[in-house]
C-alpha cells in the first residue's frame, strides 16, 4: 500500500494555502533497468483535492511530475478546522486519500 | 496587466526563444552567474522537503511493536537516557558502556533492534540504504526521524572516554589514508578550502566551519536519487567514488570516521534532514 | 602522521590529557588498517588490497596537504615517479582531441559498480576547467583554458602533457591528481587523446 | 511581490522582442466536452498540445508568471510554479518543449481557487518550459527557458 502523504494547510488572511508531498515512484516508462528491459510507466495521473467536500483543484499529471511529488496551491473560503482532504490515483489503480485540517 | 496581449503563433514563440539562447552572455560573466542560479535553484526547492516522508514513516517504525519480540524502540536509549530521542543525535557517536563500544546512531539502533526487539544482527542490518525505489530502508527512516528530533541542537561530541578517543584517531588516519588506483583519501576532496568537484561545492571537513555546515546537512533528501540520504551513506558513496571496496554498515571504520568528522563539527547547529541536489 | 603533527593535532582536539595510556601515531597507523581491513568488503572489481598503500601513498598520507611534503620528500618522490613513466613506442603523442573530450568527460571506472572490461573516462572536468562550452566544471586542479595556446603544440610541451597525465607526482609529489597511465587507469592511446585535447589548436581547450 | 514583478518584467522583456516576428492569430473557443487526457499526455508539440486540450492557437501573455529556476542543477527535480493574472482562469498547463511527451501536467482552477501553482518536473535536457493557460475559454501562453546541467561527480 502507499505510504501516506504529507498534507500542510494553513489559513493566511482569507486564503488557505496548501502544500502536499506524496510518495510515488513516478517511473516515466523511459528509463531501462540494469538488464536493458525497460521499466514500466508508473506514475501518478489524476490529483483532486477538497476542502470539506468540494472541490478546490484537480490535476491531471503524466510521468514528468518529479518522483516523490510536491504540489502548492492556494483557495480562498476556507476556515481553520476544515478538512482539506487530498486524493491520487495512479495509472495501475492505486489510490491513495489523505486529510488534514486547516490551521 | 493592462496591456492587450498580442496574439502569438507557437512556431514564432519557440523561434524566439533560440533567438534569445544564441545571445547569451560572455564567458566571464556567465560564471558568475551560473553560480547564482545554481543558488537560486537550491533555494526554489527548499519549499516542501520530501524527507518528511522518511521522518513520518520513521517515527511510526519507532513507536510500531516490531520484531520477535513484539516490541517498539520507545524504550531505546541513545545516549541520553532510554526512550529520549531529543537532541540524541547531536552527541553521538559516543561511548555505550552497555555495549562496551562506541556507537554511532545506525550502530545503535541496530543494537536497539537486536536487544530489544529480538531481531537477529543480520536482520537488523540488511537493508541500510532504500535502492531508489520501493525498496526502502527501514534505517533511513529511523534515522531521518531521529535526527530531526535533534534540530536546533549544538553538536556536542565528547571525546571523555578513551574509546572515543582511539576511535577520533583512528578515524582521523582514515580521513588522510590515500589508496587505490587513483590514490585518493578523503583528504583528496576535502581537505582544501573553497573546491568544487563539477559545479558541487566540497566541504573541507578539517576546517570547523565548513565541517560544521557540512556535517549537519545530513542526513538529506538527494533529488537526483528521489531517497532520503544518511550520513552513513554519504560516507559509502565518497568511498565508492575514491574506488574502495564497499565500507560495512556500522562497522568499527565507519563509527571511527564518523567520530572524526562529526567532533571536527562540534557547535554546529543540526539543522537537518535536509534537501540536496 | 609524523609525531610532531601528531602532538599537534592532539592539543587541537583538546586531547591532552596525559598520553601515559595513549597508542603512538605508528600504532595508530598500524590500527586503523586493520580497522578498515576488517570493516571494508569486497565488491565488484574492488577487492581489499586497494586499502594497502604504495610508497607514493604511504608517503603522502603522512602530510596533511601536498604543499607540507618538505622538499627533500617531495624530490625523491618526483624521481621515483619519473622513471614510471612510459612513453609510447611510436613516438607519437598526439591523439584525437574529439577522443579526449570523451574521456575528460566522463568519470567512468574503476568504482566497485563499473564494468571492469569498458574503458575508464578521465573525469578531467570533474577538477579542471578546460573550455567555455562546458560550465559545469571543477576547481581542484587548475584551470586548463587555453592550456596549448600558452605553451604551444611543441614536442616539449607534448612531452609534458602526455607524462603529467600518466603520472602526475613525477612533476608535483602528492598532487591530488591520479596517475592515470602509473596505474592503467588510460590507456595509451586515451592520454593521447587527451594530450591532443590539452594542445590541439582546434579543441575547444584553446579556442 | 518584488521578486514576482522583476520576473513578470524579464518574462515580458523576452518575448517582447519577438513583437515584429510574431504573426497575428486568431483565437477561437475551447471545445466544451471533456478532454481526451491520454491523447493530451501523447502530444509532441505546442501546437498538438493546445489542440488537445480543446484550442487553436494560444495567445502570448505577460500576465502569466513563471517562477522557476534559470539553471537547474538537476533536471530530475525543476521546481516550476506558475501564477495566471488573467480574469476567469479555467485551467494551469506546464509543458517542456524538449520532453518525449510535452505535457507534464494539468491543473484545473474552479471558482475560488487561485490561478497559482507549484510542483517539481522533470527535465530530459535543457529546454522551453511553457505555461499555458486557459481563461474563459481562449489559451494563453509565456515561456522560460530552463538550462540543465550536470552537478556532482558524473560518471
Amino acid at each position: 500500500m502507499a505510504d501516506p502523504m504529507k498534507i500542510r494547510a494553513t489559513l493566511q488572511g482569507d486564503t488557505v494555502e496548501v502544500r502536499v508531498l506524496m510518495q510515488h515512484e513516478m517511473e516515466t516508462g523511459q528509463r531501462k533497468d540494469a538488464a536493458g528491459k525497460t521499466i514500466p510507466a508508473w506514475h501518478i495521473q489524476q490529483v483532486t483535492a477538497t476542502n470539506n467536500g468540494k472541490t478546490v483543484l484537480s490535476a491531471q499529471w503524466g510521468p514528468a511530475v518529479s518522483k516523490n511529488p510536491f504540489l502548492s496551491f492556494k483557495f480562498k473560503g476556507g476556515a481553520k478546522g476544515d478538512k482539506v482532504q487530498i486524493t491520487w490515483t495512479d495509472n495501475k489503480g492505486d489510490k491513495r486519500t489523505d486529510e488534514v485540517a486547516v490551521s | 496587466m493592462e496591456e492587450t496581449p498580442r496574439f502569438v503563433g507557437w512556431g514564432a514563440l519557440v523561434a524566439a526563444a533560440a533567438f534569445a539562447l544564441a545571445l547569451a552572455p560572455a564567458a566571464g560573466a556567465q560564471q558568475k552567474s551560473v553560480a547564482d542560479d545554481i543558488a537560486r535553484y537550491r533555494e526554489l526547492l527548499q519549499d516542501g522537503n520530501p524527507a518528511e516522508l522518511w521522518e513520518m514513516r520513521g517515527e511510526t517504525l519507532w513507536r510500531t511493536k516490531r520484531g520477535p519480540k513484539a516490541v517498539s524502540l520507545e524504550q531505546c536509549d541513545l545516549g541520553l537516557g532510554s526512550g529520549v530521542v531529543k537532541g540524541a543525535y547531536a552527541a553521538l557517536p559516543r561511548y555505550f558502556a552497555d555495549a562496551d563500544r562506541v556507537m554511532d546512531l545506525e550502530t545503535r539502533l541496530v543494537h536497539c533492534m537486536v536487544t530489544l526487539q529480538g531481531y537477529a544482527p543480520a536482520d537488523a542490518k540488511k537493508q541500510p540504504f532504500g535502492d531508489g525505489t520501493d525498496k526502502k530502508s527501514d534505517n533511513e527512516a529511523l534515522v531521518a526521524w531521529i535526527t530531526s528530533e535533534s534540530k536546533g541542537v549544538v553538536i556536542n561530541v565528547a571525546l571523555t572516554h578513551p574509546k572515543e578517543q582511539e576511535a577520533y584517531r583512528i578515524g582521523k588516519a582514515m580521513f588522510f589514508h590515500r589508496a587505490g588506483p587513483h590514490d585518493f583519501g578523503c583528504v583528496t576532496c576535502h581537505g582544501e578550502a573553497h573546491k568544487r568537484i563539477r559545479l558541487q561545492d566540497l566541504p573541507n571537513m578539517l576546517d570547523p566551519a565548513d565541517a560544521r555546515r557540512a556535517y549537519t546537512s545530513w542526513p538529506a533528501y538527494r533529488v537526483s536519487q528521489g531517497e532520503l540520504r544518511t550520513f552513513q551513506w554519504r560516507l559509502n558513496d565518497c568511498f565508492r567514488q575514491q574506488r574502495f571496496p564497499e565500507l560495512e554498515f556500522t562497522s568499527d571504520a565507519s563509527i571511527a570516521l564518523t567520530m572524526f568528522l562529526a567532533r571536527n563539527a562540534n557547535g554546529g547547529t543540526y539543522n537537518a534532514p535536509a534537501l540536496k541536489r | 602522521m609524523t609525531r610532531k603533527k601528531f602532538f599537534a593535532a592532539l592539543a587541537v582536539t583538546g586531547l591532552i590529557t596525559g598520553c601515559a595510556t595513549m597508542m603512538s601515531d605508528a600504532d595508530i597507523s598500524k590500527k586503523a588498517l586493520l580497522v578498515m581491513k576488517s570493516s571494508f568488503k569486497e565488491k565488484g572489481q574492488a577487492k581489499l588490497d586497494r586499502l594497502d598503500q604504495d610508497e607514493v601513498q604511504a608517503t603522502c598520507s603522512l602530510y596533511e596537504t601536498p604543499d607540507k611534503v618538505p622538499k627533500d620528500v617531495a624530490q625523491r618522490l618526483e624521481q621515483s615517479q619519473l622513471e614510471t613513466i612510459r612513453y609510447p613506442a611510436d613516438g607519437q603523442l598526439l591523439g584525437n582531441w574529439k577522443a579526449g573530450e570523451v574521456v575528460a568527460q566522463s568519470g567512468v571506472g574503476k568504482q566497485y559498480n563499473d564494468d571492469p572490461t569498458r574503458p575508464s573516462g578521465g573525469n578531467c572536468y570533474a577538477c579542471h576547467q578546460l573550455s567555455k562550452q562546458e560550465v559545469s566544471f571543477g576547481t581542484i586542479g587548475p584551470s586548463l583554458l587555453g592550456f596549448g595556446k600558452a605553451r604551444g603544440n611543441t614536442e616539449e610541451s607534448r612531452k609534458y602533457a602526455y607524462g603529467k597525465v600518466y603520472n602526475s607526482d613525477a612533476f608535483s609529489a602528492c598532487s591530488n591528481m591520479p596517475r592515470f597511465g602509473h596505474n592503467g587507469i588510460l590507456t595509451e592511446q586515451q592520454i593521447k587523446d587527451v594530450v591532443a585535447l590539452m594542445l590541439d589548436p582546434e579543441s575547444p581547450v584553446n579556442k | 511581490m518584488d521578486q514576482r514583478r522583476r520576473k513578470a518584467l524579464q518574462t515580458g522583456a523576452g518575448l517582447g522582442t519577438l513583437g515584429a516576428l510574431v504573426a497575428v492569430g486568431l483565437i477561437s473557443p475551447g471545445d466544451a466536452h471533456a478532454q481526451d487526457w491520454k491523447a493530451a499526455f501523447e502530444t509532441r508539440s505546442l501546437p498538438d498540445t493546445i489542440k488537445a486540450l480543446g484550442g487553436a492557437t494560444a495567445a502570448e501573455s505577460k500576465d502569466i508568471i513563471i517562477t522557476a529556476p534559470d539553471i537547474a542543477e538537476n533536471g530530475a527535480v525543476v521546481p516550476v510554479a506558475v501564477v495566471s493574472a488573467i480574469p476567469k482562469t479555467e485551467s494551469i498547463s506546464i509543458l517542456i518543449e524538449k520532453n518525449p511527451t510535452l505535457l507534464a501536467a494539468s491543473f484545473m482552477i474552479p471558482a475560488g481557487t487561485e490561478p497559482s501553482v507549484g510542483t517539481r518536473v522533470k527535465m530530459g535536457q535543457t529546454s522551453n518550459v511553457f505555461a499555458l493557460v486557459k481563461a474563459d475559454g481562449k489559451f494563453f501562453v509565456a515561456s522560460k527557458e530552463i538550462k540543465v546541467t550536470l552537478g556532482g561527480c558524473g560518471g
